[in-house]
């Protein structure tokens, strides 16, 4: 039932359009975090009931009956064919897919939640979605009167089935614009008038939530004539998370490790990964850099940490602890390679943070540190740590190399 | 980079008096950047390292001849301090700010087409510099610059003085160092860049920097492969980055046709552009087009 | 009336299925007006009258050349109704719709302005008329009109459509009858009225019909005084409304130096403008111009 | 305090602004329920208790303390000099006035609100106001330095301390806008950036509300630098009250007379007066020009009924038995003159409205009816009621004279 976004760019100039499927780093919410926004905003959706253990299940039954649709809440696409949504005929079957459903993983995902819901008798499934134009800086209204699972395959085997229409962020969309493009899909009567007002209402929400993305897939027409979202996606926007406070707190809720977390909780970019030498940088073009160099010289990352930018005392502590903490949990890492490139402020704070963090290091891992940037401050930083005993490389070439020399002599 | 940018350019800082805006506003003045004013509301009437701060930017127009601003302010004001500029008539923003809204991107993008005037890095960005001319931003590499026939334009921020530090190291000068911005909506893509250095006279090789997501990489190739003239040397961050991990704010994973690596290759050798496999071997091959 | 409408006007019906829409589109045929299409959006196919419906402005004008729009939609979707005229090209709307909230009316009046093509009279206007030639709108005038050279403007509803029958009565033809509407913002003001039927041939004689409240005679007298031609009798309503108490939606006690019935009377004759005292004076003074 | 509104509106070429006060039939919120709409919109305003008996006065107390001041809260302008404002230093004083205050009536307005506020130190007043520009289709700003309740003088004799920008409605007002209106108004510093954040949180007032005018009469800086807002005015629409149910309830309350107030409630424009012959038609211009032909031959009218338009069996039943009240209750009334169009719907649900009315009439007041419009409507009309016994002329003047045979012959 659920598929991933799709994201047409059009590069040729015979108007090939390619498909383009992007996750940004933003939080997705999950199907019934999007239903019950959508509810909000007065886009109809099935009747349905959260199930997170199961005596919920009880209340399902009373209110929703058979046949039930059981769906795990996973913040990703193609869960249907991973079998995370069962329909079920009775209580026994219902149990029993409520108990698998809950145990299991999605590619990788815990379910800890499930969406019960009614099942529909479905007439047609179409698609409306509106993401940001990056290119054209407007929201972009994508629709087709068909959708469902197989909406990338009809937007690149049928482009002429799916509408499109920028939208100046300043003006918005407005019904009548929403009406023409429902006319443009070749609606009629009831389903035309209902589709626009879906469609307008979408765009509610996509500003309403300060959205990346916000889709509808499929918009369901019942046999009885009826329009609802049977499936739901909003991509916020951690950028303007601060005025959605209700959801700032759910951002980790998807990150396991728990390193991950912490560094999350820090500030700081911290990737959890299997190889043996943990990467940081202040800046994620660097430390995704430094990675491929240590690919490169035959070796594997064993963790990425950006610092983010204007690297403060407690924030190169931090990191480093998370560090250290990698390689007290993990005995294959080998070295530590950490680059700081100082652009504006001085090494001051860094290197206290740096020193901080030396004093609680329990594990007996080389760090080996390259120092780049301002010529002024990387003087004073070599200054500044020259009572400490880790390496200081100033060239990154000998830095990543020194590398294999320690891993040889260990 | 004559057509954005010179030593002559006059230059507004919005958000001066902020901690930031502070601080850069010194460095860029120490490399020789002429600064005229400063804008924070409120703060009129208060100088910043010698430099007049005004409360709005049409009045800092009144007092002084200025063609260029750089943005340091909050990130839920950007979008309101960008349609300052733009109706005071400021021809080219440097948005350094970072965490704006996506939204608020979409319309500072919106706001400058319709302008059909106003030009803009960033968000986002680490900024922009001629050698010996003008630095705007947070660069360091102003420090480590000297001046030369390299173009360096990269979507990265630390890694867009890196690559300008290794280049002076090898005794290559820069022509322009440039950040477009790590956010998904900037204001100058790779394509648009690599336009306009391919009309600068001071500019002879190109140096692109990418990363993984996005497709900014894939449109420049389509360009460079129709109509590029000058040797364009490009480097790719992420080449090892494991699918489905988040590699910071500034990148993204994607799947799909476009915007891997894979793809980002594809597309840069497609072009006749060759790719450094590391950041060492960029000024090698920079150094075989001069 | 040639600038606005005429017997070759083709006219659209935005929601011709509502009771009124249906009901006037009937009226409206009956007397010759040559209403080709209506929309409803969610009725396209059906048709009304013999008239065909379509589910947006759009597409009816693919299917037949219109000029005129006449508003039928309900209070809260005239503002969308009427930007999707203008998106489509309409040129002259007819909002006889009333109950527009405010800032709706203020948004339609920007829109056309910003259109710089789209005119229109209302909201809650009764319509406009043109003997023997067309009727949009409710007027039951035209079931008593003759042609002639008489101009009515008017602020009121009912008031328009007595003045004219009153005209008629005494054998003074017309040449056009128009509500300008009874809300505040309305697309037409009296003196852009009068502007036109300064211009237009058939015209020899205009009749306005004021109110207490707002400012519309004091600007049309500046505008008379300054440039008008042809011979202007007026009447107003409210000359015994006292003050403070409300006369109902259309009217509004006003006031100050304008706005009274005393300002009005001041500034029509002072434009040379002869005020009729009561309804059945104005054929007297009218005859006095024939 | 208080002070009307002003409405410049440029007439001449010349540039002589010109002022003119309209008072539109649209409610105006009484000041607290506009500060307290400013406070949601995060406005500042001082400290305040709402008072609507004696007991309220010992929070006030409590809450605000002396010097304390209390206002009456009426809908109109020139409160202050009507005597509506009392400045008390302690409880006995207040005792006093509260009692005082909520005994009279202010200009005829029956004081059922008092509110208490702290009495601030006034470093200097200002104006800013959000109101409708009908000719140009835009909100119109309108800013002051100097403000309170000379505002109107101050536009006469000092237009240039007056500042105006049209905003288009589509686009709003955005912050950066206001800061350069506040510059024009030659503020500084905190001053500066607080005008221009009350600036723009009344034009979110004014979109916020529907309003037809949000005001803030006096905009008062304190002597420690703070700005508040220590009056409100806003108007709001009645056309969008249907989106602001709060007060739509509310819009009421301010009608005194019964009758006025079941004219209300059933949908008709009716206005009570003081003459002896009653007016009624199905439109207010007619209505209006009707009460002037009866001024004209010597009468004056008793009561105005506007019917409205659409006119139904029920609206035409109500305001006939309105008007039959109107009758019974004041003797003076001497006759019922009633004058309907036809212009689109036949008269049978008129007729049968009126038959309806005319079975429970119970005063001996003639009722005089004028029909006009359609000729076929108004032949039918007089055909359906040929079986009354009322009065019918298809001319207004004869309708009109034949008020007077009655009233002689009576």
């Amino acid at each position: 039932m659920e598929k991933n976004i799709f994201h047409v760019i059009t590069l040729h100039k015979n108007f090939i359009n390619e498909l383009v499927i992007q996750f940004w780093s933003d939080m997705r919410l999950l199907e019934f975090e999007g239903k019950d926004i959508f509810q909000e905003f007065e886009i109809n959706v099935p009747e349905r009931i959260l199930i997170e253990q199961r005596k919920d299940l009880d209340e399902a039954v009373e209110k929703i009956g058979f046949p039930m649709v059981l769906k795990a809440q996973v913040p990703l696409g193609g869960r249907g064919k991973a079998g995370g949504i069962k329909i079920v005929e009775r209580e026994s079957e219902a149990e029993k897919a409520v108990k698998e459903l809950l145990d299991n993983e999605i590619k990788g995902h815990p379910v800890n939640y499930l969406l019960a819901e009614e099942k529909l008798d479905i007439n047609r499934e179409m698609y409306c979605g509106i993401v940001g134009d990056d290119k054209n800086g407007s929201p972009e209204i994508i629709i087709s009167s068909e959708g469902g699972i197989n909406i990338e395959e009809i937007a690149e085997k049928s482009p002429e089935k799916i509408k499109r229409k920028r939208v100046d962020p300043y003006k918005g969309l407005k019904p009548y614009q929403c009406r023409n493009l429902a006319k443009e899909l070749g609606l009629e009567k009831d389903g035309f008038k209902a589709f626009s007002e879906v469609l307008f209402k979408l765009y509610n929400v996509f500003e309403g939530c300060d959205a990346k993305l916000s889709e509808i897939n499929p918009l369901v027409e019942t046999n009885d004539g009826k329009f609802l979202a049977t499936d739901s996606k909003i991509i916020m926007d951690d950028h303007s998370l601060f005025s959605h406070p209700k959801f700032e707190k759910k951002k980790d809720r998807h990150i396991e490790d728990e390193l991950e977390r912490e560094g999350s909780e820090k500030g700081v970019n911290y990737v959890d990964l299997d190889g043996n030498i943990v990467v940081m940088a202040n800046g994620a073009g660097l430390a995704m850099a430094l990675m491929d160099l240590i690919n490169k010289i035959g070796y594997s990352p064993a963790a990425f940490l950006d610092t983010g930018g204007g690297l403060s005392e407690k924030r190169m502590e931090d990191s480093l602890n998370l560090l250290f903490k990698k390689a007290h949990r993990d005995e294959g890492v080998k070295a530590i390679l950490a680059t700081i490139r100082f652009m504006i402020s001085p090494p001051d704070a860094m290197v206290k943070g740096l020193k901080n963090a030396l004093q609680k290091k329990n594990v007996d891992v080389p760090l080996i540190l390259i120092v780049r940037g301002r010529k002024r401050y990387v003087d004073s930083a070599k200054d500044l740590l020259r009572d400490t005993d880790i390496e200081i490389y100033t060239d990154i070439e000998q830095g990543v190399k020194a590398i294999k020399e320690h891993i040889s002599e260990r | 980079m004559g057509m954005l940018i010179d030593s002559r350019s006059k230059v507004l800082v919005q958000g001066i008096t902020g901690r930031l805006g502070k601080k850069q506003t010194k460095l860029m003045l120490e490399y020789g950047t002429d600064i005229v004013a400063g804008v924070t509301p409120g703060k009129g009437g208060e100088t910043i390292h010698g430099v007049p701060v005004y409360d709005t930017v049409q009045e800092s127009l009144e007092h002084h001849d200025i063609e260029i601003s750089t943005f340091y302010v909050p990130a839920p004001s950007v979008e309101d301090a960008v349609n300052e500029a733009i109706e005071a008539g400021i021809e080219f923003g440097v948005i350094i700010s970072d965490w704006v809204p996506y939204q608020d991107e979409m319309k500072i993008k919106r706001a400058a087409l319709n302008s059909e005037k106003f030009r803009y890095i960033g968000p986002n960005t680490p900024g922009i510099a001629i050698p010996d001319e003008i630095a705007l931003g947070m660069l360091s590499s102003p420090s480590v610059m000297t001046d030369g026939n390299v173009a360096i334009v990269s979507r990265s921020g630390t890694l867009t003085d890196e690559i300008a530090e290794e280049l002076t190291e090898r005794g290559i000068g820069q022509s322009v160092v440039m950040g477009l911005g790590g956010d998904p909506i900037v204001g100058t893509r790779m394509v648009e860049a690599v336009e306009m250095l391919e009309k600068d006279d001071e500019t002879e090789v190109i140096v692109l920097v990418g990363e993984i997501g996005g497709t900014m990489e894939e449109e420049a190739s389509e360009f460079i492969k129709e109509n590029g003239t000058k040797p364009v040397v490009s480097f790719l961050a992420g080449r090892s980055a494991p699918k489905q991990k988040q590699m910071g704010h500034a990148g993204a994973i994607v799947r799909g046709v476009k915007g891997t690596i894979k793809s980002k290759i594809r597309a840069f050798e497609g072009a006749g552009v060759e790719v450094a496999e590391t950041l060492w071997e960029i000024p090698d091959i920079v150094e075989k087009h001069l």
